[in-house]
């Protein structure tokens, strides 16, 4: 889960790694800029890269500059971001930009600590054309640096005794932050040494596992907690977030509503749809084993979607059992008697089961069932797959 | 004998007195795995489809010396604490069917695996099966035929497409392997390829990967070494691009993650790729020259 | 430093170890006897073992019973300890009592968990008559246990399920206990399994180490702070540690007041003055580098006591450096004019320096320092401390 | 030769720029003391009496990488970080002047330093001195003189009366350490006669004990074994028992602690009792036949 820069650097603060002074503003609390020390920055609090080249980034001699640019800047779009929040902090006066970062190295397996003595926005051009200006430190995974650690690493960076312990400061408590927030990454870029030899944090980005969350309660009481990472949402996509369900919105014009298992599945079908000359509407996701509400919601997501024709429905019972998914899909069907066919297929798990459920609702109801069609092990997906292609298609 | 799990394997259930988990133990029970026992703290002395249930790792394989494979159902949070339970007490190989495994605790628990020299799979995997010997997970058997086909996937359900699409084409599994969902994993897929590499009852291995990650790409360096044929199905050409991991991300990963960067380093190495799920079966025939 | 036993259950509840309800009493509260459950178990708060056997533990059946008990025991003594505190608990059916520790091996250096399936006063004789009975478990040190670990353990005690659980959360707990607060030892004798099939600390014997407590500041809040485990004080012993100093009476009738450097060789000079026939009043300890205030309370606390006859001083400098030894001697005798004779000797760093304070403040107080000798390296230190005891005699 | 230090050894000192660290490098230096370089993490670039502050050891032993011994200054809370960035950066003898360093802090330096081969000597040391060649602590230089008997003592200034005491009586050392007055030591005494017993420039050691711990009995078996003499010298029988550490210790250690049971141990192992400091030299020229 990745943070706000002002979260990360409340995290910061929190570990004494040193960040400019500044308030947060949205727009009911202008009257914070009151407290600041000008010249000043105002930053943008959105998660997409590139700031400073959007003009999202700006700068301020005075409050009535600042007061100015704030109320440009709030409610603003960048890519798919309204800007709520921006962070307004004392400007620097800035000698040198470093890069650091504490990270998982997926390919080697380990904890990684990054540093490149020349920092900012250009430092993925840096690392490309001069891997030896990154230095790396892998550590093993769980263990916090050590104080003489930290100082070996500032030590071999070079650093002038005067900023020694500053650096050292920074390395020692990112690298621990990064191990007692269970963080995915923390980075700083820039870590700015001023013109009065101070060391600072400039940028914070800091992204959580969310599922080591629940070890760490201070976050919530922090106000840090779940997010919109993606940006803004259709109404669909909100309605689907309320209700729990990982759904996104792949092609407006998408016909099939995909109605499949897990995420894996859910990509493959994509692609299959997609090769066979369908157009999907969505991605969806039921997770591990789904309540059968959670089941009837994502019908009807794809249900009450205009453009949808058809339904493509799969379920290869694992842990996901087909009984609970036929009984969930009968439900939904009694209750809302939908006029869109469904073609689905269902094996696996408590496949027999399932297809009585399926057999006594047909013969209780048989004129709600006969747009509804269930396959089984012995038919390919993909010929599922073209039925449902060659049913949205028929269908005007 | 299949890779990881075999006719002679006797496995335990870790959690076993959970509802999932004393569900699958039936379903693995009657598909014929040797399931000599289970574990759950405080409720050792129970039974659980007549399993009996024990306290400790330590105290089942004090009973069943034999047993190597267990398999871990126990909630997320409990879970780094069950499998470095499993490593400590000797088993051989854990297969993680929990799912959403802090990152850190999983890497810790790759570590100390590492250095006792055991496997592990998953987490969030639907688990192992040699069709017709053994199956240790929750895959429906209905998927999977006896054959010479390894397969190794990340998805489970495509793990089990592509087993239904090899069997309706008449060829059947050696192993099959749910690499696992989870984004640190206890193996990875070029682990599971030197098993089938080395295993005689595998002629050919199908590999299915999806956008997002490392694993696929790290692989394709060892498919070029391998004699026997590769055959990778990648999805995620249709899907919206995830996050990246700030700079930092770039920095190490480079260009990976994509379906076309999987899909370029596995057939620059020597995989077939196959586009759909139908083409799979083709693919291994040809490849092997059957039919 | 020792805690009190309900000190160390006021621990062993943040830890989530369960201890007996009760309430903890002293003169004044008194009426916390209302919030008892009877019948209860009497504990006096004193260091000292034995207390069973002692009859400080008592037990009563009523409020009346308890209250009377309490006010005969508040005030007793036992041992050289004054009970000025009692606890009270609800009195538990005991079906079988454990043995469990944590402590630091210092012959194999290592932290080490002792269980044994016996608990209770005769601990040590069941160690003694079949050492195989007490299980040892040794650890890495600062590492904490993992929860598989404890459960490991309490399987292989053997217990049936029903406590397994209770035992594996007190073995995971009181070692973590022990980890986290830097203990020496963490002991429960016993730990107890009551007839209706729960587990408790019944004691608590919980051992800090001094020197780590600057990074435990929870304790302080807990109102855990330094205290008296000698038990009585004399008043000089009283006086000594107003003022900071290791200070203690060995001898009431000693004549020789013994003023030495570090502790060591304090020890050293207790024995030889004895071997050669003298009587050493005291130990005393002057720490690591003395301030001149330490080292003139510590001379004015040997003049003061009537029964020393002379002061044997010595100084053999190291880190403590001879010439601010002199200094504060020499002040001492300018200020406070002393009759005693005082028989020392001096070497070591800056004892040159050194001779040089007291060669000069000689010369200006000749009468002052007429009973005041001061040999150097190449007197034995043994002839020294024949002629203290010599001149001790000597004076009557 | 001597043990542990000698004419060619380079030192480092950590926690050069506080008073008292200052103070001794001069004496040290004055003794002729080869420091080649002082370690204050920030100070880097300073010097004190002539000698060259870094940032970190690792630093300094870039520029001076015959360094092989360190003396540690720092206050005890940062000792555990300045012992480890010791041990980390290649350091083999580190002697440990802070005092009432936590015991768990030590536990863990003792692991690791075992891990790396390095010896590390006290803390509460006031050091070691082979006389005439190398001083690293703060030993007063007036106690002692070269010679052929080893010392090592608990206490400084115990070990100061020896040196004087052996002395004065026309015997010298080779090598005087100072174990040091913590509770838990980098080295015991075993560790240092073993030293001994291999140094040819050493004919008898002498080592004293006082009441508390376990060391002096810990060595008892060992001295049993040496070929050397060695005379023990044990402080505590006037001094009031110390306190006990519950049940725990008394399971662990039996009766070990006191003065009686030192002195019994090394008596019934060969070792000769001196009952005074001016006995020490009459025993060690009867051990070696001397005059």
């Amino acid at each position: 889960m990745r943070l706000y820069e002002f979260e990360g650097k409340m995290l910061f603060k929190r570990k004494k790694i040193p960040v400019p002074e500044g308030v947060v503003i949205d727009k009911d609390t202008i009257s914070e800029l009151d407290k600041v020390f000008y010249p000043v920055v105002i930053k943008a609090q959105v998660f997409a890269g590139g700031r400073g080249k959007a003009g999202i980034i700006q700068f301020a001699q005075n409050r009535l500059e600042a007061e100015k640019k704030i109320i440009e800047l709030l409610g603003k779009k960048h890519g798919p971001f309204v800007i709520e929040k921006v962070l307004v902090e004392r400007k620097l006066d800035i000698e040198q930009e470093l890069y650091i970062a504490a990270l998982i190295d997926r390919i080697a397996h380990k904890p990684l600590l990054m540093l490149c003595l020349q920092g900012g926005v250009d430092i993925e051009e840096i690392a490309k054309a001069n891997p030896g200006a990154i230095r790396k430190y892998y550590f093993n995974a769980g263990e916090k640096l050590f104080e003489f650690q930290a100082k070996r690493i500032a030590g071999e960076l070079g650093f002038s005794s005067d900023l020694f312990s500053g650096v050292a400061n920074v390395i020692f408590n990112l690298y621990n932050l990064f191990i007692d927030y269970e963080c995915k990454l923390a980075e700083i870029n820039p870590l700015v040494i001023t013109k009065d030899r101070k060391v600072f944090a400039l940028d914070a980005k800091v992204d959580l596992d969310e599922d080591a969350m629940f070890r760490h309660p201070d976050l919530r009481e922090m106000g840090i907690v779940a997010r919109n990472e993606i940006g803004e949402l259709t109404e669909r996509e909100k309605i689907a977030k309320a209700a729990g369900i990982p759904y996104a919105d792949v092609d407006p014009e998408g016909d099939i509503g995909v109605f499949p298992g897990g995420a894996g599945f859910g990509i493959a079908a994509l692609d299959l749809i997609t090769h066979y000359g369908g157009r999907p509407s969505n991605f969806m996701d039921s997770g591990g084993a789904p309540t059968q509400e959670k089941l009837k919601a994502m019908l009807g997501l794809l249900m009450d979607n205009p453009k949808v024709k058809v339904i493509f429905g799969a379920r290869f019972g694992g842990i996901s059992r087909c009984d609970d998914w036929a009984k969930a899909v009968v439900q939904y069907i009694l209750e809302n008697k939908p006029q869109k066919p469904m073609i689905m297929r269902m094996a696996g798990n408590m496949e027999e089961e399932g297809r009585k459920i399926f057999e006594e609702a047909k013969k209780e109801h048989p004129e709600l069932f006969k747009n509804i069609k269930i396959y089984a092990y012995d038919t390919p997906i993909e010929e599922v797959i073209k039925e449902a292609i060659r049913v949205a298609k028929e269908t005007t | 004998m299949a890779i990881l799990i075999d006719n002679n394997t006797k496995t335990i259930v870790q959690g076993i007195t959970g509802a999932n988990a004393a569900l699958h133990t039936k379903l693995m029970l009657e598909y014929g795995t040797k399931i000599v026992g289970g574990v759950t703290p405080g409720k050792g002395g129970q039974r659980v489809e007549g399993v009996p249930v024990y306290d400790t790792v330590a105290q089942c394989l004090k009973e069943h010396p034999d047993a190597t494979v267990s398999s871990i159902w126990v909630p997320a949070r409990f879970a780094k604490e069950a499998i470095l339970e499993a490593i400590d007490a000797g088993i051989k190989v854990v297969v993680v069917i929990t799912e959403r495994i802090p990152i850190h605790d999983m890497l810790y628990v790759r570590e100390k695996a590492k250095e006792k020299g055991v496997t592990v799979i998953g987490g969030n995997t639907p688990g192992v099966i040699s069709p017709g010997k053994c199956l240790v997970g929750m895959l429906p058997k209905i998927a999977f035929q006896p054959g010479r086909v390894g397969t190794v996937a990340r998805s489970g359900a495509v793990t089990y497409y592509i087993a239904n699409s090899l069997n309706l084409a008449g060829l059947g599994e050696s192993t099959s392997v749910g690499l696992g969902g989870d984004p640190i994993l206890g193996s990875n897929f070029e682990d599971i390829l030197k098993l089938f590499e080395q295993d005689p009852e595998t002629d050919a291995i199908v590999m299915a990967g999806e956008i997002g990650g490392v694993y696929e790409e790290l692989a394709a360096p060892y498919i070029k070494q391998m004699k026997k044929p590769v055959i990778a199905y990648i999805t995620g050409k249709s899907a919206p691009q995830g996050k990246r991991l700030g700079h930092a991300g770039a920095i190490i990963e480079g260009n990976m993650g994509t379906a076309d960067s999987k899909i370029e380093a596995l057939k620059n190495n020597g995989a077939l790729i196959a586009e759909t799920l139908s083409e799979i079966p083709v693919l291994v025939k040809k490849a092997l020259r059957i039919g």
